[in-house]
């Protein structure tokens, strides 16, 4: 398991293939991509702050947690901080497993946990100034299902 | 001394990433009044508490938590990762 | 959204990232790659029939059932049949949508409908012959939440 | 005349991946009968019909079916995409 966290742009694709190669025994991958959405033609940028240190040990009991929870063979989290241009990547998660209901569940479980339980703040830049991304009552609801 | 760091808009409303302060406080809601009643930025900041996160040591933890032997807290509006 | 029902391999992560690329306006893609199981090191193939015709009208009808019940952006599938060597990509789905839930959600529905009303059937060839894949239960029972 | 396509192991039994018929079965479940006391090899596929689905003219389709207008008959096991 590898928990990645950088300024650095990353190619998604590149990445989903270097990590399904080495999954052995693997029979289904799932990916999750977090991509800076593009309003509309209006060129956004996002700025992410991150809390460093903690947020590389949130991830990865995070993922010890889906680790004990679902059968999985591998899993992946990358997440960027920093200043990041309309359409780039800003985080990925891959879960590999036997059977694909292990490797859904555990890619969503991440997920949840990813946007309200890793210390990442995302601040949205426009040609008027930024603004910090509000938390959304459904991301924090989506936890209790867990 | 204690290290306290801010995320984010608390960062921007208190106006520095992190300070080292000298604290009687004995929980987080202590530090958190100590800190409203001695400056504005602050009361502003932490006005509304709903709003507001805390890890203690990089672990998450509530407002009720003692603060013996920790050297680090931290302030941040709910996380917005993912 | 497109299908493509081919013999030849395909490349998942530059699928995924020519889909994560033209999916304006999408800030979540959901991937699923299924992959040739490699059972304990030993060297697995598999050889995988279709009803040419009847498939891609049936996955065509799936998108269109995801799209009238969740949000998308755009959809996916890829579905190589003929014989696959063992960790090859099988098939991939993938979906954008502007938030997390609707591509999850409308990924696994299409990973659900695909497994059990596409007509693929696959055959494990190992050194002592072929054995047709047998439909799981779990399988037929997953469309119930539908 | 009818088309009637068969996969995977039903083609195996069969021996046949498809053939043109003439019948006279007004329902898939008349057309599996007259098959199977046709000839040993279609009664030995068609043995657990509950291990055998029908698609008429690329539709999936139930036993109980009529045949009125359908060219296209394809019987196959359950199917194991993805």
């Amino acid at each position: 398991m590898r928990v990645v966290v950088q300024a650095e742009a990353f190619d998604a694709g590149a990445e989903l293939n270097a990590f399904s190669a080495q999954a052995a025994g693997a029979g289904a991958v799932v990916s999750f991509t977090g991509l800076v959405r593009d309003n509309g033609g209006a060129l956004s940028m996002m700025e992410i702050e991150h809390y460093p240190g903690m947020t590389e040990k949130a991830i990865a009991a995070m993922m010890d947690q889906a680790a004990a929870r679902w059968a999985l063979v591998d899993a992946l989290v990358i997440h960027r901080f920093g200043r990041l241009a309309g359409a780039d990547p800003i985080m990925m998660v891959a879960v590999a497993s036997k059977h694909r209901v292990d490797a859904f569940e555990a890619a969503e479980f991440l997920m949840d946990y990813l946007k309200s339980r890793a210390p990442f703040w995302k601040k949205e830049i426009s040609a008027t100034g930024g603004a910090w991304v509000a938390a959304r009552d459904e991301d924090e609801a989506a936890l209790k299902r867990w | 001394m204690i290290e306290v760091i801010y995320f984010a808009w608390l960062r921007e409303r208190i106006g520095v990433p992190r300070e080292s302060l000298q604290t009687a406080a004995l929980t987080v809601a202590d530090l958190v009044a100590e800190l409203s009643a001695r400056e504005e930025r602050y009361a502003l900041a932490f006005g509304d508490l709903a709003s507001v996160r805390v890890a203690l040591d990089q672990e998450l933890a509530d407002f009720a938590a003692p603060l013996a032997g920790v050297r680090e807290v931290a302030f941040f509006p709910p996380m917005t990762g993912g």
